[in-house]
């Protein structure tokens, strides 16, 4: 029997797993972006999930929009992704620390 | 009289202020100009508090010329300014004091213009903290004062000067915060930042413990009291002269204000139930720091100590009161050692601004501050050796001098309060005498020590001018100290009756 | 003119005097400073005398009234006032007479002083200050007059201020005597708090009520209030009038120009103290334990300070030495209750010690400003007025009847004798023994100045005279009362009532009542005098310094060897400087210097202020560091913040 | 077990397969594979849950569009790749642990404290997925979806901005220039003398 | 309903097109001409502050529109007015620097109106779409100007942490935005109010969405321990951006937290207040603290700002609307004192080197006297002391902070406030006491030198005369 609790756990799932692909990837600054992908992929799932059980649509909508941001944002990150490249040669998330202290 | 229709005090508050605004954007080339605009308006202050001294009323303890106005109405905060005999004198010395000022800075040479302004600003700010009776007015003036004073130790300071105004600088803001919540929660708790409305206001004990102590930190700060005094002896040492005079003649005594126009009133039982610790820092002040004065190398750091140990008469008459009650179940002699913390500080305003400018005298002919760099100067300067023996035997608490009447009066108070502090009081005329004697005996006695002090020529006419109204003052006070008195003692009356109610909400 | 203008007029015009003297000093110049002084002081001693003369041969209301208000607070009224009676009228004049003589002396003395004019300010103003004191009607004024006083001894002890001993010393009387000021402040700080007034009519008024009470000030022990009061007032009167163990200031104030020795160091301000505790008589009847303290510091002053004075070989020191010592008479005198006899030999004892002080002022002079006598000897030759003055005034000293020390001096040894009083054993020992020594120490300053061999150098012999008449007139003028004037007014004064306006003992306890039962005229008191004890133990001393100085002196050098320690310890004066010095000054400073360095410095400032200070920077970089630079470092920040911020307020709570 | 919950773990754990694999692998390609996987699992999940239209759009908008530009730019960055280091921060075991905390925290919200008990049931729809979003988004949420083509303007416009430049050293022909041009920025007469023949 | 919805929301659409006008109209300008922009831009700015004020609401009355997604009311188009004031003087500001690096395009004119934009759609959203999509145009505005020095490696550190971190934060605010979804099905403000006030106040899926919504306001303002971007950023991004980021955005932010908590969550204040109450205290110890130990300008004044950010959620925390009032008294203030603080250091940035060594202040008094003033009034402001307005801000907010029983937190922030206070004293002293190392004068456009006058001496007046202004705060709560 799948409950509301089903759908919102696997949000929190992906949720944990995009906060955890932040903050200890060492690797590549893409696949922070990535991860940001995920997170709202996760909270698209609670709207979705939420919506169809308070069979109300107005979380859908949000989804709809929250899509529209995240291609919007998608589109930035990477923008600013190339132009970092271009300075730095690199986009290894542990070689841009020289801002600090 | 009483009923003057002018705003005489806004015009004793923000003339300076505008005069010295003005004198800011007086270019560095037309510095006389600068200097003469300073005099013309310091004189007519002066001249403004001579008028408000005349017209005053002592017969009573109400607020004279009061103005009031509103200013920030969210808050119900107004622009509320009058006097009573507790601040009318104070007022008077801060316009005194800056003339003198003004006058002893003829000679600088930098910046002539700011410098001359931000002495101006400060003396109206001064006034104006002394002047208000909305809190959060007087807390303004009382924090803005820092700016000015701030600058004057930073530029024309000496050489340590920048550790030495951003420790006074800190030291006094740290103090006054504290001040800033107590006055908040006051507010909220009466809906309105009068003063009188403030002294209505009855709290619990409990309550009035935690304001008195709020209000304490800053206070004492201010006066200095120890332990947190050791911002004066820097900035007095590193401050140009006129900023010493000003710090030492002017700004210490609002830490003593501050204790009878808000602590005392506002907590008259959180200050009954904690008098025992200020009584006992002030008598630290006056053993203790006497002691360290004692040891000091620098003319103007002795000096700032002995003020810190000459306050401490103030702080303590000031809270003999509590103390009076408890010992003889009477409040005869509370008056007395309220009144004398008053002119002691009016007397160490004249006293201490007097040493140094004594002291800038010196350091203006040979450039060093270092007792040990003098020797035999009454040899080469005659006139200026007597008056500064006049005025370090003032500081010593010298009958007929200003600088006895105000410890005599505490010391007498005391007494009454108990035996041992008037003993550890009473101590000062031995300690004072030997620190303010011993500099005499150092720097003016003994041969020429060096040819310093050999091609030191003696006073010129614009420091005879200073010298001989400090000395007028300082003997005038000491031989006749009524009129003063007269003026405070309703208003000192007043306080000791309001203190000595409680205030304890049911 | 009014009588209150009249008395007014007596101090201000000293004041007058000095003010003109001192601050246009350049305008009137030498002759001008000293004309217009003289002027003022004469025109005191004048109007003084008059007034002198009116309480005491007229029927004379003891006046007491108020100048001006100094200041009306909590009800309590202070104030500058007269009070004029015969103690007042009687100091007034002394001091006003022994002050313009010392101010005709000065014109000789200082003729070649640079400071000339400053000079003679100071000594008016000391005048003004003097009669301010005496002519007090309250304890405000009594402390004005009593710094005051103290103050001009201190600018004139060091009025050369380039000699560093001279500036030692007047920093030395002037702390001293503060130490002595902070009992009496305390005193008058207990005389407010006890009798409500400052005003000695008023204060004695409530006196009797106050006798009774008790203050407790150690714990639990509790004091008689009138005993606290006049011990600490007396305190004040040990410092002013240098009685052991605060004498110590007095010897070393003759680093001053002899002039002021002789006016202020020993014929009128060290007697404030003995004035103080006469005028305040009807306190201290009321605490006879206050009374036996004073009367055993006054024993012990007035011996041990005379034994000290045998050694002494600077002239001006034997002159101080013995000034100590018979102010320890005065004070034994007022602790045996007898005030009018201290008062009388107060009175006495200024003209002869004035005397002595300016005779050897005068030697001085004459010897180029060298005052060890070992290097005098035969000046009596030479200068023959100082001489015999000199030799009036001693015998005054050692109380040779006839002479005006030799009434007061007796009278106060038989005094004593009669006291009833805890320590009158001891007290009456001590005067006694006294005697002996006064007149030792007196002879021997005799013999070895004006007598026997001169020691000389040739240089200084060749341009030895006797002063000039400014000098020496005063000399004579002294001299006269320092012969007849115990003559004159022993009768009235001690047994004739005079001072019975001031002083007020109870008969039964006066032990001048019981002296006076023996008491049948000047003369005959004075022919008695020499059947007495007293004469010859004075005699005794005579001898042996006769035979030790004048003629047999090696046997000196030998006793010397002989009683090396004890001679040892009256050489360094018991040791009272090394223990002040080492114990109180060094004590002091080391004090000082522990709570400015350790205190102030190392712990408020180094470590409460700058500590946190450094505390708050260390902490910024250290916490700087946090901020790594890395991304992951931020996000992992911001997601325990998260973490914990929900488990805080929301699992927690929830 | 009924063939929707089949259906739901089977693609719930794909989808945290996937998720898994974004954040490990080494190659930033297969991540974004895998993202694509994660989006296509999810979508399938949306499907379940009767939001057919965002399913879609999903597919269409991310993996046709979204996951494509990640590709590009993966591509086109030319990473060197044994340059990147692989792994996971030095603090792995306590960054899982605290994000295993934050997991725990939010699955206590949904299962411990009883949030979500609701049964996914079937019923009538009231219509189309569509459009039901489609009326609601062009009346209910007009102003929102307005300002939602400003921030793709701002996207377009910052995404220009940052990454379109000339390259310096690139020769470009202005063709506005070549016709604009006047004769006297390129013909420039020298005057000179006559030369004499010797 | 009296006005029509165009109609009220006539501002935004104006600031749009304009925008969106700026962004044409610029492809035609030639880079000399570019001033043209930027006057543009500036006139979009008056009119919209005269539109705003054609059209405002009465005191105290909140009008929606579109369909409850927006609402209009006295605190937003006061925020609306001093984002117009803030942003031309940024705009003045920039103008000078950008030229001189190499920066003045048309997209910074276009991008900062944007963000005028995100801020505008913020303060006036009614419904959490509203607010999100605002927020967002705001962010990604703000994440491109970081990055438009494209030759920068600093800028685009600076952009991509700022990028990621933000969008983890917009993540997480949506998380809680989506469990408040789900306990109260429903996105608009008002009715997620009435919701909770019909006693859902205790469910744990508010709780949870609440605090995850903290944590994406107290990013966005930069509050710890989420401000880890901020001393990044505002170091790494060009001076012009660093001083727009510092001031516009801070008013939409102010706006968000309000919406949000105060509209949406009034009702659960309990709980916020003491989740703010933990950043608010950490933000001022923090940011004060390590102040202290820069030497960089900009990082210094990153640090202050956190430090700011305490006192105006002290404001906040208050939850009544004495506290609003104060926050956002307290916001408005910090704006200008930001904006002129980074003029000063533009100022000092003359040719195209950023000034951002502290040292660089040294001995300005003597180089420019009146400069050296209007950055001592500003320095005294951000430190509190009176009667500059920073002390009006101050006392407000630990008003408020007092009123609403947080006594311990006040006295923590009054403590921290003496400790910042070392470091705004450490400009003065450089610029007062130490001797220039530069004798090069410090010159600046006329209208540069008129604003930042301006500017400087609106720290005092708005001090001595602050009732006014305190008025229209305190009016803007009812």
């Amino acid at each position: 029997m799948l409950t509301l609790a089903h759908f919102l756990t696997l949000g929190a799932i992906l949720f944990s797993i995009g906060v955890a692909g932040i903050f200890l990837n060492r690797k590549n600054i893409i696949i922070l972006l990535m991860s940001i992908e995920l997170l709202l992929l996760a909270v698209n799932m609670n709207f979705v999930a939420f919506s169809r059980f308070l069979d109300n649509m107005d979380g859908q909508v949000f989804v709809f929009f929250i899509l529209t941001v995240a291609a919007a944002e998608a589109a930035i990150g990477l923008a600013i992704l190339v132009v970092l490249f271009r300075n730095r040669e690199t986009i290894n998330v542990e070689d841009i620390e020289e801002l600090k202290g | 009289m009483n009923a003057m229709n002018w705003p005489i005090l806004s015009l004793i508050v923000w003339l300076p202020i505008v005069a010295g605004v003005a004198i800011l954007f007086v270019s560095e080339a037309r510095a006389a100009l600068g200097k003469t605009i300073a005099l013309a308006a310091s004189l007519v202050a002066l001249l403004l508090t001579i008028v408000a001294i005349s017209g005053f009323d002592t017969t009573t303890a109400a607020m004279q010329f009061q103005e009031k106005a509103v200013w920030i109405e969210a808050f119900s905060i107004h622009y509320h300014l009058g006097v009573d005999g507790l601040s009318l004198p104070l007022i008077a010395l801060t316009a005194l004091i800056t003339v003198i000022v003004v006058i002893a800075g003829w000679s600088i040479r930098d910046r002539v213009s700011q410098y001359m302004g931000a002495f101006l600003i400060l003396s109206g700010l001064m006034s104006g903290m002394f002047a208000a009776l909305d809190a959060m007015l007087f807390y303004v003036f009382f924090e803005a004062m820092l700016v000015p004073m701030f600058l004057i130790i930073g530029i024309w300071g000496g050489p340590n000067r920048i550790l030495a105004t951003i420790k006074f600088f800190l030291f006094t803001f740290f103090g006054s915060v504290f001040m800033l919540v107590a006055l908040i929660w006051l507010y909220l708790q009466a809906g309105s930042f009068a003063v009188a409305d403030l002294h209505q206001l009855p709290l619990s004990l409990n309550a009035q413990i935690w304001i008195f102590l709020a209000f304490l930190i800053a206070f004492a700060v201010k006066v200095p009291m120890w332990p947190v005094h050791t911002w004066l002896p820097d900035a007095h040492v590193e401050a140009p002269t006129g900023g010493s005079v000003v710090l030492a003649a002017v700004m210490l005594k609002i830490g003593g204000y501050g204790f009878v126009r808000y602590s005392l009133p506002i907590a008259p039982d959180g200050a009954a139930a904690l008098d025992w610790l200020v009584i006992g820092l002030s008598l630290v002040a006056i053993v203790y720091i006497g002691f360290v004065a004692l040891a000091q190398r620098d003319m103007k750091k002795l000096i700032a100590y002995s003020s810190i140990s000459h306050m401490g008469f103030a702080t303590l008459g000031m809270f003999l009161t509590f103390a009076i009650v408890q010992n003889t179940g009477q409040i005869d002699g509370a008056v007395l050692g309220i009144s004398g913390a008053m002119v002691q500080m009016i007397s160490h305003g004249f006293i201490s601004g007097a040493m140094f400018l004594a002291v800038g005298v010196l350091y203006d002919r040979v450039h060093s501050r270092e007792i040990s760099a003098y020797g035999g100067v009454a040899n080469t300067m005659p006139w200026f050796a007597m008056f500064a023996v006049l005025f370090f035997m003032a500081n010593s608490g010298l009958p007929g001098t200003s600088g006895f009447v105000g410890e005599f009066m505490v010391i007498l108070a005391a007494f009454k309060a108990d035996f041992w502090f008037a003993f550890f009081a009473a101590m000062t005329l031995i300690l004072g005498a030997s620190y303010s004697l011993w500099l005499v005996k150092r720097v003016f006695y003994g041969e020429v020590a060096n040819d310093n002090v050999a091609s030191l020529s003696d006073l010129n006419a614009r420091e005879w001018t200073v010298m001989v109204v400090l000395a007028v003052l300082t003997l005038g006070l000491g031989l006749w100290p009524y009129p003063l008195i007269e003026m405070m003692e309703p208003s000192v009356a007043n306080l000791v009756d309001h203190i000595t109610t409680t205030k304890i909400n049911p | 003119m009014d009588i209150k203008t009249i008395l007014l007029l007596i101090p201000l015009l000293p004041l007058a005097g000095s003010a003109v003297a001192g601050l246009l000093r350049h305008q009137v110049g030498r002759a001008g400073a000293h004309s217009v002084t003289i002027l003022a002081v004469g025109g005191a001693f004048a109007l003084s005398a008059w007034v002198a003369l009116q309480v005491f041969t007229t029927d004379w209301q003891v006046l007491d009234y108020t100048v001006y208000e100094w200041a009306v607070v909590d009800g309590i009224t202070f104030e500058v006032g007269f009070l004029i009676d015969s103690l007042t009228a009687l100091m007034m004049t002394v001091v006003t007479f022994v002050s313009f003589m010392v101010h005709v002396y000065t014109i000789g003395y200082m003729k070649d002083d640079p400071g000339y004019q400053r000079f003679f300010s100071y000594i008016n103003l000391f005048t003004f200050a003097m009669l301010m004191l005496v002519m007090a009607n309250n304890f405000l004024q009594l402390f004005f007059g009593w710094e005051a006083v103290g103050l001009v001894s201190y600018l004139l002890i060091g009025f050369w201020f380039r000699k560093e001993s001279a500036v030692r010393a007047n920093l030395k009387a002037f702390l001293v005597n503060r130490a002595g000021d902070f009992g009496l402040l305390l005193g008058v700080a207990a005389v407010l708090m006890y009798t409500g007034s400052l005003d000695y009519a008023e204060v004695f008024a409530a006196a009797p009520d106050v006798a009774g009470e008790t203050m407790s000030v150690f714990g639990g022990v509790e004091w008689s209030v009138m005993t606290f009061i006049c011990i600490a007032l007396f305190i004040g009167a040990m410092g002013k009038s240098a009685q052991v163990p605060l004498h110590v200031w007095l010897p070393d104030s003759m680093e001053g120009p002899t002039p002021i020795s002789a006016l202020i160091h020993a014929a009128t301000m060290v007697t404030a103290g003995i004035f103080m505790v006469a005028r305040l008589s009807p306190l201290y009847e009321l605490s006879g334990t206050a009374l036996s303290f004073i009367l055993i510091i006054g024993a012990i002053t007035a011996l041990f300070m005379g034994l000290v004075g045998i050694v002494q070989n600077d002239i001006k020191r034997v002159v101080a030495y013995s000034t100590l010592s018979q102010l320890g008479y005065m004070t034994v005198a007022l602790g045996a209750s007898a005030y009018s006899a201290a008062i009388f030999h107060l009175m006495t004892h200024a003209f002869f010690k004035a005397l002595l002080f300016l005779g050897a002022g005068s030697v001085i002079i004459a010897m180029h400003h060298k005052q060890d006598m070992r290097e005098m000897g035969g000046l009596a030759r030479i200068m023959p007025i100082t001489a015999i003055t000199a030799w009036i005034g001693s015998l005054a000293l050692i109380g040779f009847p006839f002479t005006a020390g030799f009434f007061s001096k007796d009278i106060i040894i038989e005094s004593v004798k009669v006291a009833d009083r805890t320590g009158a054993g001891f007290a009456t020992f001590a005067v006694y023994a006294g005697v002996v020594v006064t007149a030792l120490y007196t002879f021997r300053m005799l013999y070895l100045t004006f007598h026997g061999k001169s020691r000389a150098d040739a240089e200084t012999l060749s341009h030895a005279r006797e002063s000039p008449w400014v000098v020496t007139l005063p000399l004579i003028l002294l001299a006269i009362p320092s012969l007849f004037i115990g003559w004159l007014t022993v009768e009235p004064l001690l047994f004739g009532g005079a001072l019975s306006d001031a002083i007020n003992v109870a008969a039964a306890r006066d032990p001048l009542v019981h002296v006076g039962e023996h008491f049948h005229g000047a003369t005959a008191f004075a022919l008695h005098g020499f059947v007495t004890p007293v004469f010859w133990l004075a005699m005794l001393g005579v001898a042996i310094a006769t035979w030790v100085y004048l003629f047999q002196t090696s046997v000196a050098a030998a006793v010397k060897q002989r009683l090396h320690p004890v001679w040892a310890v009256l050489d360094r004066k018991y040791f009272f400087d090394e223990f002040y010095q080492r114990v109180i000054v060094g004590g002091g400073l080391k004090i000082a210097g522990f709570f400015s360095e350790r205190g102030d410095r190392t712990l408020i400032d180094g470590w409460m202020v700058h500590g946190s200070a450094r505390l708050v920077g260390a902490v910024s970089s250290r916490l700087r560091t946090v901020q790594t630079g890395f991304l992951y470092h931020y996000a992992f920040a911001m997601i325990i913040g998260l973490v914990a911020l929900v488990f805080a307020f929301v699992l927690l709570k929830g | 077990m009924p063939i929707i919950e089949i259906v739901f773990y089977l693609f719930s754990g794909i989808a945290t397969l996937a998720a898994l694999g974004v954040i490990t692998s080494r190659n930033p390609v297969y991540s974004v594979l895998f993202l694509v996987l994660a989006f296509f699992s999810s979508a399938c999940i949306w499907l379940l849950l009767e939001a057919e239209f965002l399913a879609i759009v999903l597919v269409l908008v991310y993996v046709g569009a979204v996951m494509v530009l990640f590709l590009f730019v993966v591509m086109m960055l030319d990473i060197n790749l044994t340059k990147l280091k692989s792994g996971f921060a030095s603090y792995l075991p306590v960054g899982f642990m605290v994000a295993a905390a934050m997991a725990a925290q939010l699955l206590i919200l949904i299962w411990a404290r009883g949030a979500g008990t609701q049964v996914l049931e079937y019923g009538d729809t009231a219509g189309s997925n569509t459009r039901l979003l489609g009326e609601l988004l062009y009346t209910h949420y007009l102003y929102p979806f307005e300002i939602a083509g400003f921030v793709l303007l701002v996207a377009i416009v910052a995404a220009i901005s940052l990454t379109h430049r000339r390259r310096p050293e690139t020769k470009y022909q202005d063709p506005s220039r070549q016709v604009k041009v006047k004769r006297g920025e390129r013909v420039r007469l020298v005057p000179m003398d006559a030369e004499k023949e010797d | 309903m009296i006005l029509s919805d165009l109609q009220l929301a006539l501002p935004e659409i104006f600031v749009a097109a304009m925008a969106c006008v700026v962004l044409v109209a610029d492809l035609f300008i030639t880079e000399q001409r570019r001033g043209l922009t930027h006057t543009l831009a500036l006139l979009t700015l008056v009119f919209a502050a005269i539109i705003t004020l054609r059209v405002m609401v009465p005191v105290g009355d909140s009008v929606l529109a579109f369909s409850e997604t927006f609402v209009r009311d006295r605190f937003g188009d006061i925020i609306k007015l001093f984002a117009y004031l803030v942003l031309a003087g940024v705009f003045v500001y920039a103008k000078h620097f950008l030229r001189v690096a190499g920066l003045f395009k048309g997209e910074f004119y276009s991008l900062s109106l944007f963000a005028l934009l995100g801020v505008m759609i913020m303060v006036s959203a009614a419904n959490l779409v509203t607010v999100y999509l605002g927020l967002e145009l705001l962010a990604l505005s703000s994440y491109a100007l970081v990055a438009i020095d494209r030759d920068s490696a600093s800028g685009s550190e600076a952009a991509m942490k700022y990028f990621i971190l933000g969008s983890l934060a917009s993540g997480i605010l949506l998380y809680g935005m989506s469990l408040v979804y789900g306990a109260t099905g429903t996105l608009q403000l008002g009715e997620i109010s009435q919701a909770l006030a019909g006693g859902m106040s205790d469910n744990l899926m508010l709780s949870f969405g609440l605090a995850f919504m903290v944590v994406g306001i107290a990013f966005k303002l930069g509050a710890v321990p989420f401000h880890m971007w901020l001393p990044d950023v505002y170091q790494g991004a060009p001076a012009a951006v660093t001083l727009l980021i510092s001031s516009l955005p801070k008013l939409g932010y102010l706006a968000l937290a309000i919406r949000l908590l105060a509209d949406g969550m009034g009702n659960m204040h309990a709980d916020w207040q003491a989740m703010l109450a933990v950043l608010a205290a950490l933000s001022l110890i923090l940011g004060n603290v390590v102040a202290i130990a820069q030497s960089n300008i900009k990082r210094m004044l990153a640090y202050s700002t956190i430090s700011h950010v305490g006192f105006i959620l002290l404001g906040i925390l208050a939850a009544s609307p004495a506290g609003y009032a104060s926050a956002m008294f307290y916001t408005i203030v910090y704006a200008m004192m930001s904006a002129g603080a980074f003029a000063v250091m533009i100022l000092l940035s003359g040719n195209g080197i950023e000034a951002e060594n502290l040292d660089d202040f040294k001995g300005l008094a003597k180089r420019s006297p009146w400069y050296a003033l209007m950055m001592l009034m500003i320095m005294f402001s951000l430190a509190g002391i009176p009667v500059f307005v920073g002390f009006f801000a101050k006392w407000q907010v630990i008003a408020a902070a007092i009123q609403a029983g947080f006594v311990g937190l006040a006295v923590l922030a009054v403590i921290t406030a003496v400790i910042g206070a070392f470091y705004y004293l450490r400009v003065v002293k450089l610029m007062y006491f130490d001797e220039p190392e530069s004798t090069a004068p410090v010159t600046a456009p006329i209208d540069f030198r008129a604003v930042l006058s301006v500017n400087g001496l609106a720290m005092l007046g708005l001090g001595i005369f602050s009732g006014g202004l305190i008025g229209v705060c305190v009016r803007a709560f009812g």
